[in-house]
């Protein structure tokens, strides 16, 4: 089911990309109650519960089914989606979507820098690195005191430092950037 | 004999206080913070009286306030739950002072157990065994690094006032003794204010078993049986079970009769938890006592069948224990996870938001002691605890398999929580098998492997996204038609009135 | 081995049956009517079939359509709940001979004990006692008033297919008898498809005491202790309890063994449940066999610790029993009370709505078994149960008081309850001291004090009321502003651009 | 606090007729936390809460709270409040509705006549009185069979039958006039 995304665009306007986890499916909506994901047809009957969730079968299967748009990462428009309890977490582009990406991606260089954000709201207690500082993967960055506890913030790659954004003793905010880091 | 009291707490135990209180007639007062005003523990409660601030420090911290609240709401006697001003001494003294009954042990006998060092010294004295380290916290480091070299490495740092892990540093070699030194000593200022720090030989593979105690005013003190908590991360219980899989009926008694005798040196009365190390060869090490109600006290009620919340209000009010150590009986297995708004995936890091949507589980063989409703927020000012659900089953694993269940039905949506984490544990063959200890979180948990491998759920997942995608979309654009509508008709409308 | 099971049922006994499936790690697929499209049985199962149809008989009771579902859907097994197939015979019949799993007796065993006239007779036969009467089915009215001489009044009528009090009649006197009769058997026909009557002596101050049995296929029958169900409106149980308070050890395995010898006559497998009358002096009379799970099974599974759908579906899979009738013990006390949308100030009438707030009870020794969520709808095409609310204590005072704090925190807003109803009775003095037989309702309910009689809250609600009403007029006011506003502003538009 | 309320009308626009039960209350809203309730001046504080119900502080005593409409009951604004799982029903009149009441009154002969409703839906089994026959209070008017049940529906009054206005056989719905009972 994963797939190289890349480059590819859907003609069809009722053709979609769900890309989840690992997983990218091709989603093309055939009527109000068949779809074909990736090369295979199901039948489907989504309805509302009285809830604000909705009960999806897909051909004999059901699923309990509830959606919220991840609140502080507005960028990349991150769907959070519970599905019988366990969590998924995708993003859907349809065709125009995809379009508007795809000259955004050949408009401007693709930068692969990586913002540490603040996981939750807390102060900042200690920086542990400076700009240009060399940083492996898992090493600690910034320790963040909140909810009585000292949480070390660690690196997701290796690179380099190239931007502090916040200074010691300072409160942030729940996804307020903190480091920037250049990989290599 | 007690018809009010006041609940110096907030969150799922103030209402699981609450709920004691009804089921024994008693007004339940309270009191909140500001951001507390609409919280669960208020909207229960018969009576609520505002503390304001948010801190914990500003709040639910403040003895004077709440001193002057009690005797303002004529209450009989103060619940204080557990952590907040549950094991300070001073406060329960000045409770007894102001004539209302502080629901726990007194003062002195909180004085001589809550402080681990003092704790030590008595246990020393009764010759229960304790861990190899200091009786007193050390103040200079060459002295900190002279001990470490007799004791031997690894070893554990931990905060003189602290308690349910915080404050706890291991220090594996030398060369890590210094910044953890610093580290420890940071973290139990800001947690406790007192930034003491003891030393000790760090037990390898070991497990964190507990022995719960109750002892009334007439001098009648039991045990209830073991706790095994040894599912901790950030050295934090996270899951917890009754009984313990190493422990064997000869060594509760052993324990049980050790936790006894230790608390009955000091003149304890009310709920108490001795805590204990077991290694890998059975043998055990005193620990602390924890001179309070326990977050975990479920599990032991399940199994024993008695009420650790009204067993310790009837013991306040000066009633003896109905019933004596022979008539406890513990009746299968019961296991509790608590359920903390936290991110399994990133170091469970606290996760803050609004609880969009929060489904708690319900049916056969699960229990629920909760804090929160949907709509709720989850704040940073305050312990990350959530809910526990507790399940029984016959057999460990009936109740490791009521659990699965349970937290299968537990929705929540707006943080992140700790039931993924809950899940892999039940999930793990070694867990199931009860082979595990406090290293447990360091050595098999993986949080890559927290995602659950269901690929019908995920295809749902997407072809859900993608009719909600459209949805919103088909709405989005009928909005639009409509204000073209709107546009259209006004347009229209300044043609017919003037052209 | 049972892998996956089709549940040929709705509501909360659907729900229950998931549960159970979930902790076995059996796959769970159910059917639904088109009114239960959303319904909680359907969000919650692993695979759902569409029955079509909105009444009983178009859906969950159209034999067919549901054996053709479990052969399409390749089920080992079919659970049919309580209600709607699970008593039919025939039903059993054709599922065993598609080669399915009937979850609950073998054909013959439901045939023999089903029918009330035909287990009469094998209890006869078996010298356990019954109430006087006839075995027969009486179809002429003048035989009908001969018998009634001979036995004497009161007399009761009963639907020979009937249960759980559907189609009953008590006749106090000959000029009754006449007009009973005809409205019996129109209920009986309607609800049953069958107006065969039959007539007995009508026991005065009657307890209506269960026994729970469990019979495995390797030959091993025992009884789980009783169930007390006197407290019943319609002659319907509405409150039930285990133990009996007017039950001791040696009536309990009098009966008990009484129960068993019956359904052993028959081979019977599965649970089951046989029905007793105790009379003022502690005498007992067979009353009827259920040859299915019953509603208030939760309070014999809350005492004994066995879990009675895991037990049916283990036996159907040909398992034995893992305990005997000495392992059985039963533990504390336990109470339920059904929840049903029934308006009790009005005849229990039945409520119809949307559950515009439903937040059902939570924390220690409480089971709640739910079959809704708040924004669904309560129909009028089914059985008015919404939920059960069951609770433990080590007493059976305790677990009256839990009962009362667990329904005062059961939110209901949209539909009435038995709510009120539950209340009374747990309030009253009577029914605390274990004082009550079937008459209960008759003679110590009085609808008109149903109402709460708290002066506060009384107060509380006047208040509220009027604050709510301001900001609703606060806001209209607020729109019609707004729409003044544009409309100025609109105006505002017009002269700037044309003057 | 069961007051007489014919003809009073409060001149105050913050002040409000509550009806519960057999109270009236008379409250004042004197500012945004203190009100007159009878003769008592009550501290309050009204907060809503994440669920859609409000909690509220009177005195030091906390309530929660939820009030509904009464679904078919509209013509007298009948609300159903639950105050901590109790039901409470009543209605409120502001100034201006007790004007308006008041007015009616006196515009309209003041009939008594008890309109009886089917209290749920579900098919007319049997009509057990006639149009003229006088009617105790408790004695059966009509058969409804709902959720495989036969209810029989009593006159709350004593009085005669002065409209039937169903048959046998018809399905109604909920709320849907039956009977009309004339008191005497």
């Amino acid at each position: 089911m994963a797939k190289d995304e890349t480059g590819f665009i859907p003609m069809n306007p009722n053709q979609y990309l769900a890309s989840f986890g690992t997983s990218v499916y091709t989603v093309t909506l055939l009527d109000d109650n068949r779809a074909r994901i990736d090369d295979e047809i199901y039948l489907f009957d989504l309805a509302e519960t009285g809830q604000g969730q909705v009960s999806l079968k897909l051909n004999d299967a059901v699923f309990e089914i509830s959606a919220i748009q991840h609140e502080d990462d507005s960028e990349d428009h991150l769907l959070h989606v519970r599905v019988n309890g366990n969590l998924y977490d995708g993003r859907v582009e349809d065709h125009q979507a995809l379009l508007k990406r795809n000259a955004l991606q050949r408009g401007q260089r693709s930068t692969s820098d990586q913002t540490v954000r603040a996981p939750m709201p807390g102060k900042v207690l200690r920086i542990e690195v400076s700009a240009g500082d060399p940083v492996a993967a898992g090493s600690g960055l910034i320790v963040l005191e909140a909810m009585k506890m000292e949480n070390e913030i660690k690196s997701m790659i290796a690179g380099s430092v190239k931007t502090i954004l916040v200074d010691a003793g300072r409160a942030v905010e729940k996804g307020e950037p903190l480091i920037v880091i250049e990989p290599g | 004999m007690i018809k009010k009291i006041l609940i110096a707490n907030r969150g799922e135990i103030a209402v699981r206080i609450i709920r004691a209180c009804r089921e024994m007639n008693i007004r339940a007062a309270v009191v909140f913070s500001d951001v507390d005003r609409t919280a669960m523990h208020v909207r229960m409660a018969d009576e609520a009286y505002a503390l304001g601030g948010n801190t914990a420090a500003e709040s639910y911290l403040r003895q004077d306030k709440i001193l002057e609240i009690a005797g303002r709401a004529r209450v009989d006697a103060i619940h204080p739950g557990y952590g907040f001003l549950s094991e300070n001494p001073s406060f329960a003294e000045e409770v007894e002072r102001a004539e209302i009954i502080f629901i726990g042990p007194p003062a002195a006998a909180i004085r001589a157990l809550g402080d681990k060092t003092a704790a030590r010294k008595v246990a020393d004295r009764l010759q229960i065994p304790t861990v190899p380290g200091t009786n007193n916290p050390i103040e200079r480091e060459t002295d900190v690094f002279a001990l470490a070299d007799t004791i031997g490495y690894p070893l554990l740092l931990k905060a003189a006032a602290g308690g349910g892990g915080k404050g706890m540093r291991v220090v594996k070699a030398k060369d890590e003794l210094s910044n953890a030194l610093r580290i420890a000593r940071s973290e139990a200022k800001s947690a406790f204010g007192d930034e003491r720090i003891y030393v000790e030989k760090f037990i390898e593979r070991p497990r964190h078993v507990e022995i719960q105690i109750l002892a009334d005013r007439s001098g009648n003190t039991v045990y209830l049986g073991e706790r095994e908590c040894s599912i901790q991360r950030r050295h934090q219980k996270v899951m917890e079970e009754s009984p313990s899989p190493v422990v064997d009926a000869q060594l509760r008694k052993v324990m049980g009769e050790a936790a006894t005798r230790l608390v009955r040196s000091v003149g304890y009365t009310n709920a108490g938890t001795v805590e204990f190390l077991i290694d890998a060869h059975g043998k055990f090490y005193f620990l602390e006592v924890n001179t309070r109600l326990q977050v975990e006290h479920p599990v032991t009620e399940t199994v024993t069948g008695i009420d650790l919340v009204k067993e310790q209000i009837r013991i306040a009010d000066g009633i003896p224990l109905s019933f004596s150590q022979s008539g406890i009986v513990a009746n299968g297995h019961a296991i509790e996870c608590r359920i903390c708004a936290e991110d399994p995936e990133n170091s469970f890091f606290p996760s803050t938001g609004r609880l969009a949507r929060y489904v708690v589980p319900q049916g056969p063989r699960v229990r629920t002691d909760n804090g929160f409703a949907e709509g709720d927020a989850i704040t940073m000012f305050y312990d990350p605890l959530m809910a526990k659900v507790i399940t029984w089953g016959s057999s460990r694993i009936e109740a490791i398999e009521a659990m699965r269940r349970a937290l299968s039905e537990f929705l929540i949506h707006g943080v992140k929580s700790t039931i993924p984490f809950c899940q892999f544990v039940l999930n793990d063959e070694d867990f199931r098998k009860g082979i595990f200890d406090t290293r447990y979180v360091d050595e098999h948990f993986d949080f890559r492997k927290l995602r659950p491998n269901k690929p019908q759920e995920e295809i749902a997942a997407a072809l859900a996204a993608v009719l909600l995608n459209r949805k919103v979309r088909v709405q989005a654009e009928r909005q639009d038609a409509n204000h073209n509508g709107v546009h259209s008709r006004w347009r229209r409308m300044k043609l017919d009135s003037y052209q």
